[in-house]
This record gives C-alpha cells, structure tokens and sequence, in this order.
C-alpha cells in the first residue's frame, strides 16, 4: 500500500520534506526537546527507584495488612493507563498541593509514582525467585531475617533486577512522549511548532519530522533493550553455573 | 557408642546411654502436617554425643521433614525437642536460630552462595552469625580446607567446583561453626557416581573422629558402615530402631526387608 | 462532585467505552496473531524472515506507539497514503502490540525444554508435525502469563488513540473537560470505565494462568 | 517549593502565601518576582508560534511582550493547547491567559476576562472544490474543530447532526483537513482568514457564525488586583494606538486583502 | 554373539560378526566438535544384529554426544554411518528423519510430551510418522502395556506418574515404532533408587529378547549383566572395547581399571 503511493513527485517533496530538519535551530531544538523528556524519565527514576526497592522489599514481610495495602498500590497502578495517570496529576496535583507546579514537575511525580509500583514488583519477584534452598541454608547458619536479605536474597537477585529496570527506563522513555499532552515542552511539541512554522515552505514536514522522532526513541530505547538482553543472559548463564 | 534398642515403637522419656549421660537431641511425640497431609506421626527418639544415627526409610516417608524439623526449618504441629537437655519452644525462630550454630545441615541440592568465593561461603556464618573474629575463623578455614584437600579453591566461586568438591566445601562450611550436631540429607544424592566416593570418605572421616551426625542417605554399603544405629521410616513413623549391624543382617519387619532388597543392585535374585 | 454532570456525561463515554473495547479486541487479536507468525518464523529459523522478524520487533518495541500513531496518521498523508483515524489506530496498535507478542511467544518456546524437541524428531516427525504436537501446545501454555501481560498493557495503551481523534475512552473525558471545566467528575469517570474493562479481564486472565499451568504440565 | 518557574508561593511565605495561591499571584508579587508567566498558543501563526530559530512571535505574543514591558518584568512564556487554557490558571501555571481566548458565558464562571482586545466569530474553511457555504451544508459531514474551543462548543450545542472530529491541537487539525480526512474545519474567523491565504485552494465558505464575541485577555477568578491591573493596560495600549501597529506587523503579512482592521480590532 | 576384539585402537572397515553377517550400524571415524572442542575423535565401532553394547566413560567423556550422533540429533564434522549397510549422508535431516522409526531413543530427562495422555504418545509416532492404521497400533499398544503393567495409566498424564513409570513409558513408546536399534541414555539416572530397579529390569527383559541395543548407563552391576560388549570411552577416544566378562574382570587399560574403582561402593578397599 505504501508502495502504491511512492508515485514520482515524491521525489521531488522528498529532499525539500527532510531540509526542515536542519533549517535554524530546529536539530538542536528538537534534541533539547528530547533531552526535556529524557530528564524526566531520569528524574523519575531516581525517585521512583528507590521507594520501589523499599516497597518492594516490604512487599516480602509477612504481615498481610501490608502485603495486601502495597498490593493494591501496584493493582491501581496497573489498571489506570500511564496516560490517564498523567492527567490526573495535572490536575489535581496543583489544587491539592496548594502550590504552583509546572508540567515537567507533574510528569515526574506521576511517572515516579508508576516507576516505584513497578520497581516494587520487579524487586519483589527477583527477591522470591531466590531458590529456597539457598534460604534455608542461610537459616541453617542461623542468619536472621534481615542478614538473609542481605547476604543471600537481594546478592542473589540484583542480577536479575537490573535487566528488568533498565528494560523500564526504556519504557518510562517512550512514555515520555505523552508529555506534548500536558503542555511540556517535549520534543514532540517542537516537532509540531516547527511544522506550524514552514507550513507553506514545507508542506510534507509532518512526514520527516515525525519519522525523525521516531528514529530518535529509537536509538535511544533500542541500546537499552541490547544491554539489558545482555544482562539478562549472563545472569542466566551465572544462575546455571 | 551404638545403643542396641531393638524396637518397633519408640521409647518414651529420656533415655541416658550406657555411659549415663543424658542424650546430646532428644525427641519426643514430633507432629508435622502439610495441611491435611499428616507427614509425621508421634516420631519419638534419642541421639547421644557420638553417636551416627542414619535415617532410612522410601522417597516420601519424612525423612527430609524430619530432618528439617531438627534444625527449625518446618513448623511442627506438636510434640517437643530438647538439644543438650533444654527444650527448644515450639516454632520460636528466634530460638532456633541461635542453635542453628550448634547445629550444622547439609542439604541435597548444592547450597553455596554462588555469588560468594569458597573462602567467603566459609567465613559468613562464624563471622556474621557468631561474630567471631576473621583472623582465627580464617585459620581454622586454612586447617579445614586442607582436610578436604581443596586449599587451592580457597578464591574460586562455586560454579567452578565439580559437585563433590562442592559438597565438601558445604560440609567445611557448617564445620566451621564448631557444631556439635551435623544433619546430613542425602548429600550425595546429586553428584555424578564418580564424585559420591569423596564425600562419603569425608563425612565417613567425621564420624570416626566421633562428631554427632545424622544422616538421611540411599548408599546402603556406606550406611552399613557409617551407622551406630538405624532408623527406619515409613508414613512418617518409625516403623524400626536397631543397631546398624542388627538392621542389615536381619531387619524386624517384612517391610524394611524388603525396603533393602528394592535397594540392592538389581539382578541379585 | 456533581451527580448531574456524571449522569448527562454517561451516555456519550457510554459510547466511548464501547469504541475502546472494540478497538481493544481487534487489535489484541490482530497483534496475537501476527505476533504467533512471527515467532514461528523465528523458531524455525525461515532465512530471510527471521532476521526480518527480529528487526521488526526490535524497531516497534522501542519506539513509542504515539510516535507511530502520528506517523501513520499525521505523516504519511503527505506522502499520498491516507488512513481513517480509526485504521491508523487498528493498524498501529497491532504492529505495536505484535511486536511484544511475538516476544511472547519466543520466550514461551523457548521455555519447552531442548528434550521435548529431541524426542520427537527421535519419533522421526518432521518439523511441521513438531510444530502441531509439540511446540505449539507447549509453547503456547507456557506463553499464557507473558501474553496476559500484553492483553493489559494493550488495552491501557488505547488511551494514546487519543492524539489522533479517535473518540474512545480518553478523548471524549479530556473533550468534556474542554468544554464543561469539570475535571473531578470526568476523571473519576475515566478511571472508573477502565477498571470496569481491566479489573474483570486481570482476573479472567489470572484464572486462565492458573488453569493452564495446573492442567498441562503439574509439577513437571 | 518545586518546579522550573519562579515561586510565588516562596515569595509570598511570609505573609499572604496562602491568599496568593486562591486568587493568584498580584501584581505586586509578580514584581517581586520579575516575572510574568503568560499561556500562549505555540501553533498558531499569526497570533502565537514559534519560529525556526526557537523565539516565540504573532499578535498573542507582541501583546504580552509588551505586557511585561509595561510591568517591568520578564515573560515566562507557557505553551497550551485550547483545552489546556482555563486549567493553566486553574491551577496556577500561568498568571495570564493571552491565547485567542474567546470570552464566553462559561468561562466567565471560571476565570476572570479583562477588557477584549480583537473582535471574532465562528468561521468555516473548505476546499474550493467542495465549498461549504452555510453551517446547515454540513449535516452528516465530518468536521474538525479543536478540543475547548468555541467552534467546538458551538457545534456541539447548536448542529448535533454535524460529526465533529476532534483534535488536542490547531497542528493537528489543520494537518487532518489538509490531508483530506474532514469536509471542512471550524475555527475563529480571524484565524482561519490567515491559514486561507497561506494554502490556496481552500475558502473561508463560511464568514461568521453565530453571535460575534471577544478575545480578551483571562487572569485566574479572583485575583483583582492583575485583572484591573490589565483592564488598564489594555485602554492605555487601545489608546495609543498598539493594536493598529501590533495588527500592521503581525497580522497584515499573513492575511488577505479584503480583510480590514476594523474587522479584527477593537475601538 | 559377543565379539571378543580386545584393542585399544577400534578396527577400520566393516567388521562381520562370527556369522558373517553384516553388522546392523557401523560408525567409521566419527567426529564431533562443539566449536573449537572436539568432543569425539575418530571413533569406529559396529554393532551386530541382537548385540548389546554398553557404553561406559567418565562424566564429559562424550557417551550422550556419540549416542545422539547415532540418531542424526547432532551434526557431525566427518565420518560415516552406516545402518543396514547404508550410508546416511552425513548431517542430512530428511534421510535421518526415516531412520529414526527405525532406531527408538530414549533419555534422561523424562521426554514424554505432558500435553499428552500415555495412549497419545505412545500412539503419536506410529500413527502420524509410520501412517499405521490406529486400530493396529492399539493393539500393539495394549500388549506393550501390558508387558510393562501400565495398562491402567493408558488414559493418565505424564505427570500423574511416577519417574520410574515415565521412563518405562518412554520406552514403550520406542518399541512401539518396532525399531531394529534402540538407544539409551543414562536412563535411570533421575530415577529416585527405588525406581531404578523397574527400568533396568525392563530393560534386562529387552536384551533376553535379542533386541539390539546401545546402552549409556552409571549401573555397574546393571551393565555387567547385560552387556555383551563394552566400550570404554574417554576424552571422545575409544580406550577400548572389550566382551563384557573381560571389561568387568580385567580392563585393558589403567584408565578403566580406575573408573572401576571409583564407581565400586565407597569403602571396598
Ligand atoms: N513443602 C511441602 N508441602 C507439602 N507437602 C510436602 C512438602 N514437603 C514434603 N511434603 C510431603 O511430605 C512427605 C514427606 O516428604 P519428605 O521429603 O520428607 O520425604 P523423604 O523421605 O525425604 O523422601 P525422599 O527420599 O524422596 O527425599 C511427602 O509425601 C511429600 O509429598
Ligand atoms: N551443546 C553443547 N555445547 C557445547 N559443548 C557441549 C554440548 N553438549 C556437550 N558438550 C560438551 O561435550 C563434552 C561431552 O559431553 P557429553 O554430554 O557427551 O558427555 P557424557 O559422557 O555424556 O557425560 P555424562 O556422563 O556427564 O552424561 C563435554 O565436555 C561437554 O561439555
Ligand atoms: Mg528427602
Ligand atoms: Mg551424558
């Protein structure tokens, strides 16, 4: 079908489509665009990691008030799509606080939130997926409940962690891209306004802006992916060996 | 060091050994369940200082709950255990753990940290648990690593190790904290046939130097001439208790008869 | 919190909520599909496809599906081909979605153990019987947790149609907040019509897990 | 104590922090402050873009430069969509709405408008091949407007029968009528006169509809002290002949010839 | 039946039995590499109609590598394979995917397929691979069956069974292709001790049968009884290759003597 459409004219929008790219600032706009998404994804991150480890760890006691409270936490966070997350911060996280909050402070809180739901899974499920064997074997030493965590479940676990978060720092990347929607200045929106500024000029700019972006994530997300494909090998080989 | 009680139901109340001393473990009545499922009933027995107790009995009778019960590791539904004449509180962890350094276990599976270096593995019990001082764990680490002859991994992980040589540095392990009681469950039961030899030497060694052991193992040569006495299980009650000497020439029940003809090389009709 | 505003707004998310299930369980079932084809292709390593497979999933599973949807939508117009909303909606949701369900299915195939393999080409079956009898009945059991993961996370991402017009379930919350100023009770709306769609099918799929794990292969 | 702008709510702890957070900030506190945050279309040349070079231009925007020349202050521009712009000071994003916000009974329930600046009705633009005349010409056609706007709105209430194909932004709408996706689009009038010139082949068919309203420029409900503030501004600048030079250099270029000054601006 | 070749090196060029009968496989210069390592070197051998050869070897010696390669499930670096007195064109999937109705394998690890009931994957090979008519196949089904006292699992899941019942399941389903060849890989050895002794009697029953065999095995008393020629190998080499009476009394080699000793049980010395 998109055979069918490359018809000989293209060629010629073709060239003059891919200049937008490079008229003016528009490259270093649009990659400050991407670094404004890129940072809230970190920031997000480095907040929402650490609440996640703890969480995540709680969720490991047996105290079933708690077990059952951070389950619902991650359930709510499960159900309710990222997307909608967002709105809900944006609007009612200003009115709550009582204070001023720019869309790039939503966006982290809100994605924080999520990242540490999911981290608290992660951490959870590595943590439990420790063999039973080698926990009973600690308690054999007579190690008590904190020292098991520390010398046998979490040095037995992180391996199989750190794959999974860095395969979620590539998805809270790509989910970046929902930012346009919240006013941030996110390099989608600047793809837009530069469309809306050579609108005349040219007129197929959608087309190499968008494709442009989607490169962008793209060579950003996909490394990610590789290193964490990677990890995730030699953890298996490790656990095997 | 062998008592020659000859028994199908287990005795009651302490008994002292020959000797008059009072039994290093003394069980009594031990339950335990997995919901509805009753694996161990009313288990009564004594172990005394020196003494090798060897556990026999089919896949499925206890043995392995049993044993786990020994060092705290199941909840238990009733009855009671007493370790050097003190009664252990029922299911209290905390207890337990602290005895968990009395008391040295060697599972099946391989159990050493695979993250850790041999030398490491060694060393976490005595100077975590036991908060004893590196320097001297160290060197007892050095005497025992050269008991089995394996000084050289003393750096090495354990993915580096045959499955006998890691067997033996779990042994070393439990060692180290100076137990005055080693459970074995079936420790051998995972290695290739060529690596069974060098652990069964090892734990044959330990009990001529009279350590404490009870042993969970389907090698019927080595329990023959390991064990002071045996124990037979079977649905999670002993069913006989003799001296090992007694037990293989001629056991009591058909049953364990027969448990020993099903263990013997095949053909030998 | 007006009850008024909640009753005159539910008939139009009514119609909202329906566009989301229907484009939900279109392109979950197109993404599964296509996702199978793919992993097939991997599995048996079909030269040219194969490699053609992995570039695909790789392409799609790391750039975000906003991205594509206005790609498809916005972009390709100007290069003559014009998709309807909806289409565009379908068509990416399923190429995105099969992207992860095609990892879905490598990994429950590659969860059979090698023996299984090894015993039937023993049997001296060719590799279309193995298919039938082995990896496909196997694979697809072992794939059911992974799969239910991606049925959620799909219909949670519908939410992105948004950008391009579709009216489903969070277009039509953010028109009427637009239009009414009344964002309390139409976000607590939104929330509420998608745990009425991912609350009952989490629980489904849960059971399905359990079922299937229990059934096919006890403690094997 | 969070976020990129300047904090009111830092600058205002020791007194009336809690006041300045209800109404929003005065013009005393944004003084103090030295700045103004002001929300602003960012893809609607002529009246609020952003050019090649990444600065901000269009009568929306010369408006508020002059704005924080007048105050003294810097202009912290915020980028909104339509539906965007009443929730901006709801919230306390911004101080000041200037986006081709067009005053109506609604929004004046929920936030304070200050005198209008430029006049605008409803248009419709269509191709030339099918033009679209009348409102009524659309029955059963698919029409796109952009989420929050009046054109939206009016639609909605008056011709149910039209179906509305609604965008988050005027990129995008635009960009989905040129593609051929809708009949025809509606939009302020003021607006569309400039996009008509820009692409040929297309037609404001439409002129106006419905009553003619205001653009005016929008504080957060309550806070007095900018809306009179502004109300000022706007007399001083209609007075001295701002808007005739903001309409030379702004809207002139982008629009054609048989639309006068008179049609857009205020007296 | 038992050929007495007694040597270190294995004979070059097809060896007929007593008979003058032309053996059923003959492996000539076999090798296999995984990558650099070269797992099996020039190995050559043949197996005669109705002969039971017993592969024995130290654990990474290459005695399932070799088996597999008789199967076609490994590709191979040279060599030639001869079954029937045919060459199989070496590494040819479809050529091999003929013969493997004709040589039954079965494995360590449980094979059976869990989605399927005994009766499915019993009937699966015959029905779908060798197209026999079901009726047929059932029939031979129940008498297999029966032989080995599952009719009553016929309906039941591979899960539903013990190990031993799995393992003896597998090779029902091996024989009931009606192959000429059978091979088996250390088949007992997940087996718990007390089921081991049902496979190897099956297997024992085999053999009194002619059925000609390959036999990988860790049972020493086991491998004595059955085999009637033995086949030592190491590092992928052929040590040597005896009549079973002779391996078993006096090996040839030092290597073997040694591999003896160390499977003998612990405390023989
Ligand atoms: N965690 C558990 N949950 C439920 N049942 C269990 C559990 N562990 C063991 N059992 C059951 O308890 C019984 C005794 O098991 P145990 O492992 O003690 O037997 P065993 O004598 O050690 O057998 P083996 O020789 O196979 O090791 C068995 O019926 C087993 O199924
Ligand atoms: N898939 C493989 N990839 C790489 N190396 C392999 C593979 N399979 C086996 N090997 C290597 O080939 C050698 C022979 O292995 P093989 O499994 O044939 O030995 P074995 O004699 O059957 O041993 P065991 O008694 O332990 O079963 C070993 O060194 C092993 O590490
Ligand atoms: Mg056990
Ligand atoms: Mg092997």
């Amino acid at each position: 079908m998109v055979l069918s459409a490359m018809t000989d004219p293209l060629h010629v929008t073709l060239a003059s489509g891919m200049d937008v790219l490079f008229v003016g600032d528009n490259l270093t706009r649009l990659l400050s665009g991407l670094g404004t998404s890129v940072t809230v994804a970190g920031l997000a991150l480095l907040a929402g990691i650490p609440l996640g480890v703890v969480l995540g760890a709680l969720r490991t006691l047996r105290n079933p008030v708690l077990r059952a409270v951070l389950r619902l936490y991650l359930e709510f966070f499960r159900i309710v799509p990222t997307l909608v997350l967002l709105f809900l911060s944006y609007y009612i996280l200003p009115r709550e606080l009582g204070v001023q909050v720019d869309g790039v402070t939503v966006a982290v809180v809100a994605f924080g939130l999520w990242v540490s739901a999911e981290i608290s899974d992660i951490v959870r499920g590595a943590l439990i997926s420790v063999s039973e064997h080698q926990v009973d074997a600690g308690r054999a030493l007579g190690m008590s409940g904190l020292q098991l965590l520390w010398y046998v479940r979490i040095p037995q676990s992180v391996n199989l962690m750190i794959p999974a978060v860095i395969n979620l720092a590539a998805r809270v990347i790509m989910t970046t891209s929902l930012l346009l929607l919240i006013s941030v200045i996110d390099v989608v929106t600047v793809g837009q306004q530069i469309m809306e500024a050579n609108r005349m000029t040219h007129p197929d700019a959608a087309f190499w802006v968008y494709g442009f972006i989607f490169f962008l994530y793209f060579i950003i997300c996909w490394p990610l992916a590789m290193i964490a494909r990677a990890l995730e090998k030699r953890a298996k080989e490790r656990n095997n060996g | 060091m062998a008592d020659n009680t000859r028994t199908t139901t287990a005795p009651v109340g302490v008994t002292p050994n020959e000797a008059g001393e009072e039994p290093l473990l003394s069980v009594r009545h031990l339950r335990k369940s997995y919901g509805d499922h009753e694996v161990l009933k009313d288990v009564s027995f004594d172990v005394h200082r020196g003494q090798v107790l060897v556990l026999l009995g089919p896949s499925g009778s206890g043995k392995s709950t049993l044993i786990r019960c020994l060092n705290g590791l199941e909840t238990i539904q009733g009855g009671e255990i007493r370790f050097k004449g003190k009664v252990v509180p029922n299911n209290n962890e905390r207890a337990w753990r602290a005895l968990r350094t009395e008391i040295g276990m060697v599972f099946q599976s391989y159990d050493l940290f695979p993250n850790l270096t041999v030398a490491k593995n060694i060393e976490l019990g005595p100077t975590k648990v036991q908060k004893r001082a590196k320097a001297e764990v160290d060197e007892q680490m050095d005497r025992l690593l050269r008991d089995v002859q394996l000084t050289e991994y003393k750096n090495a992980y354990p993915r580096e190790l045959s499955g006998g040589q890691k067997q033996r540095i779990a042994i070393v392990r439990a060692l180290a904290m100076n137990p005055e009681l080693m459970l074995f469950d079936e420790v051998t039961a995972s290695l290739d046939p060529e690596m069974v030899r060098e652990v069964l030497e090892l734990m044959l060694r330990l009990a001529k130097r009279h350590m404490t052991m009870i042993v969970v193992t389907h090698e019927m040569e080595f329990a023959r001439r390991v064990a002071d006495t045996v124990m037979f299980l079977e649905n999670g009650v002993i069913l006989e208790r003799q001296s090992g000497d007694d037990f293989f020439t001629h056991p009591a029940t058909d049953r364990a008869r027969s448990f020993l003809d099903s263990m013997s090389p095949v053909g030998d009709e | 919190m007006s009850w008024a505003a909640i009753l005159s707004a539910l008939p139009i998310l009514e119609k909202a909520f329906v566009v989301t299930l229907r484009l939900s369980a279109i392109s979950v079932t197109l993404a599964a599909v296509l996702g199978l084809v793919l992993a097939l292709v991997r599995e048996y390593r079909v030269p040219v496809l194969a490699q053609a497979s992995s570039v695909f999933e790789e392409l799609f599973r790391n750039t975000p599906l906003l991205i594509q949807l206005f790609f498809l939508y916005y972009g390709l117009p100007s290069v003559g081909v014009r998709w309807s909303a909806e289409a565009c909606a379908v068509i990416g949701m399923s190429v995105f979605g099969s992207a992860y369900m095609s990892g879905a299915f490598t990994g429950g195939f590659s969860g059979i153990p090698r023996v299984q393999k090894e015993s039937a080409r023993a049997l001296g079956l060719s590799p279309l019987q193995i298919i039938r009898h082995v990896t496909l009945p196997q694979g697809l059991t072992r794939s059911v947790p992974a799969v239910a993961a991606n049925v959620i996370f799909m219909v949670k991402e519908t939410s992105v149609f948004t950008v391009i017009a579709v009216p489903e379930l969070t277009n039509t919350a953010r028109d009427l907040i637009g239009m009414y100023y009344r964002s309390d009770e139409y976000l607590l709306m939104l929330v509420v019509a998608y745990a009425i769609i991912l609350v009952p099918l989490s629980v489904l799929l849960t059971l399905l897990e359990r079922r299937v794990r229990r059934g096919t292969f006890g403690d094997d | 104590a969070c976020g990129n702008g300047p904090d009111p709510a830092a600058a205002g702890a020791s007194g009336s922090g809690s006041s300045s957070s209800q109404q929003g900030q005065t013009v005393d506190e944004i003084k103090k402050a030295g700045t103004i945050r002001i929300a602003t279309f960012g893809d609607l040349p002529p009246y609020g873009y952003v050019k090649n070079d990444g600065t901000r231009a269009g009568y929306d925007v010369a408006l508020g430069n002059q704005i924080g020349k007048d105050l003294g202050v810097k202009v912290d521009w915020v980028q909104v969509n339509a539906d965007g712009r009443v929730d901006s000071l709801k919230s306390d994003k911004v101080d000041l709405v200037l986006a081709n916000f067009t005053v109506t009974d609604e929004r004046k329930q929920v936030v304070d408008f200050a005198e209008p600046y430029m006049k605008v009705s409803i248009g419709v633009v269509s191709p030339d091949s099918a033009k679209i005349t009348s409102a009524d010409q659309l029955k059963g056609k698919d029409l796109a407007v952009t989420k929050g706007t009046t054109a939206e709105t009016y639609f909605t209430e008056n011709y149910p029968d039209v179906n509305l194909q609604k965008f988050d932004s005027k990129t995008q709408q635009f960009q989905a009528f040129k593609d051929g996706r809708v009949a025809a689009l509606a939009d302020d009038n003021t607006y569309l006169y400039a996009w008509a010139k820009d692409n040929p082949g297309f037609t404001v068919g439409v002129k106006t509809l419905g009553d003619e309203s205001t653009i005016a420029p929008a504080v957060k409900k309550g806070n007095k002290s900018l809306l009179d503030w502004t109300n000022k501004e706007i007399k001083t600048l209609t007075a001295d002949g701002f808007f005739e030079k903001a309409y030379e250099s702004e809207l002139a270029p982008s629009f054609t010839s048989d639309i006068k000054p008179e049609d857009v601006i205020i007296k």
